[in-house]
Parts: C-alpha cells; structure tokens; sequence
C-alpha cells in the first residue's frame, strides 16, 4: 500500500490490533488523537506515540505521522 | 557492548566485569508451562520494536543514574516456547542492597513501560492476551 | 545436584532448569579491588568447614521452605585475588518477587550465621581482618 | 600431636586464631565454656560449637570434646 503523505498511519498493537486491524491509512490531519480514537471507537488505550515517541493524546495529528495505539504493555 | 537489546534470537547472559564492583546480579524471567488459563504450549511476543528499544534504553539510563550501577537489559520477541528466556537483566555494583534494587526496578519498569506484549498459546489452542 | 558448597575450586554457575518456573536469579560476591582499608590485593576466606557446611545447608533448606523455592549456594574458600567470585547464591521460583527476597535473605543469612571469615591482603602489604 | 582423650581441643578462628593460637589441647572436662572462656582471657566471641554442632556458653565441656571458639563471622 503506498504510503500518501497526505495520509496518517494508524498501528495497534496487542489485542488492539486483534479488534481494529494491524494497520490503517487514514485523512486525519489537525485531528487530536482523542478524536480520532472516539471516531474509531477504540478503548482500552493505555500508551500513544507518534513517529516512535510517546504522546499524550490530546496531541494533534499531521499528515505523514505514523500514530501507534497501544492497550496495557506486559513484557518480561 | 550493547546494552539495550531487543531481539529474536535466543538470549545471551551478558559478562560484565569491573573490579571496583563486588556484585553482579542476573536474572532470567522464563515462559512458565503453566499459567492461570492453563497449560501453556508458547508465549508470543510482539513490540512495537522502535519505541520497546527506545524506552529500554531509557529505563537502563535512569536506572543506573540512580543508583549508580550498570545494567544490561535484554529482552526477546516472537514466539518463544516453555522453558526459553524472554528477558535478562544483569547488573553490577558495588555492593548486592543497590544491586537488587536496580535489578528489581528495571523489571518492573519494563513490565510497564516498554510496548511489548504476550499471547500465550494454550496445549488446548487457546491464545490468550495476557 | 549439591546444592550447598564450600570449595576451594573456582565457582560455577549453576543451571537450575524447571518449566514450572518462570524467575531464575544468580547472584555473585565478589572480591572488589578497593575497601575502606585501602587497595586491595587478595582476600583470604577461612572457615570453620564442617560447621560452615551444615550452617550452608540449613539456610538453604529454612529459605526453600519459607519462600517455596530452590536455592543453590556455594562459597569458595582460601586465596582469592580482587575480581574472583567468592560466593554464589542461586534461585529458582515460580516468579520473581519470591526469587529476589530468597536470594537476598540467603545472602544475609549466609553472612551472619555461615562460620567463614575474610583477611583483606592490601597492596601495601597490610594484612585486615574484616 | 595424639589427641588425648582425657583432653578438650580448643580451636580458634579468625582473628582469635592470631591472638590465642590455632589449636590447644586442655584438661577441661566438667567445666563450662564460660569458665574455660575467662580462664582463656578470651573476648569477642561471636559462635561456639563442640563437635561441629553449636552449643551455647553454659554447655559442659567432657573428654575428647573438640570446642570452636569462633568470632564475628563475614563470609559472601
């Protein structure tokens, strides 16, 4: 799938992706990430990054990022 | 020596020497054959790898500031079966009270703060999130 | 498996294996080249070996039961120059909370109650018992 | 040197060993180990044992007994 600046890239991780998919293209520019997961409807969020670094999420979306949702970690 | 280390491959136990140091601590957290769902066949591990490394490094920074030690973290992804090492943490220092803590704190930092996460593979087929 | 040693031999690092278990922990004591005495050169461990072995081997067996573990511990004994393992505390257990404090009470126990003593060889040639 | 049977061995560890000598052979049968203590002028002890086994002070000493006179300990 080529990849559209335009675009946002949405990864879940862990059972998050198990609900909504490993991978998503999305129009979500000037977006928070709050939006975003409510019109997902995505729960059970417990860490955010964007391009690999952790963010609250009332962070707001630009076109190119890549948005990781992860659920509750548990390594080791 | 890399110090952080997220990988496929089996775990190595890492040798640090320093002769100022009179403690060297290892600890090796193992897929266990039973759980609370029952009698487990593998553990899946899966990371979002570019954060898991970032945070690992962060962790063993702060950590050694702390409490001024050195530590070595290790930890394995994919699908590991029962009985193989997921996680490896070593640290040196001067004397074992410092030595335990830092050990016991980058664990626990880990098991909350690094984006890795558990399917466990049941003898019945059953996976299960942990 | 001997799980309680007093050797003049250099230590080795048990290899505790049980799926069951999912924390294995190894601790090593070892000879640091400083103490407030100055730069050290050797230490010279002496012991009481009968008495030090059945002491060893009571703490083993008092923590085991106490934390529901395994625990291996063996301390080398005679001339040991700064950087050598001098003592070696193992564990096995289901997780890893029961696996530290085990470790850290057998190191304890071992250091109060095991009739072993230390006489710190200096560089400059003073001889300290510790 | 034969080992009596009439006698008690006394030994010493650590730093008693430097200060009241390695090994002694006495006629101390039906004493306790506190009066052979203060005959010996003998401080700092930390652990006793007759025989291998730990006793405490008040213990009676009797023939071909061997006494371990022991201080602060410090292994690990």
């Amino acid at each position: 799938m080529m990849v559209n600046e335009k675009m946002v890239t949405v990864r879940f991780f862990g059972k998050l992706a198990d609900l909504h998919g490993a991978q998503l293209l999305l129009d979500a520019k000037g977006k928070t990430i709050q939006q975003l997961l409510m019109e997902l409807n995505v729960e059970g969020v417990y860490m955010l990054a964007v391009n690999g670094t952790l963010v609250p999420s009332n962070a707001t979306l630009e076109d190119g990022d890549e948005l990781a949702i992860m659920p509750p970690v548990g390594g080791g | 020596m890399e110090k952080a280390i997220l990988t496929k491959e089996e775990l190595e136990l890492p040798v640090l020497e320093d002769h100022a140091m009179g403690s060297f601590i290892v600890f090796q957290g193992k897929v266990r054959s039973h759980s609370q769902n029952g009698e487990v066949e593998a553990i899946e591990y899966s990371a979002y790898e570019e954060l898991a490394l970032s945070q690992l490094e962060k962790i063993i920074r702060e950590v050694e500031e702390k409490y001024r030690v050195t530590v070595y973290a290790a930890h394995r992804i994919g699908r590991l079966t029962v009985g193989e090492t997921a996680l490896v943490v070593a640290t040196l220092s001067p004397h074992r009270q410092e030595g335990f803590l830092a050990t016991m704190e980058v664990i626990d930092r880990i098991k909350n703060e690094v984006p890795i996460w558990k399917k466990e593979i049941l003898t019945d087929g059953r996976a299960v999130w942990l």
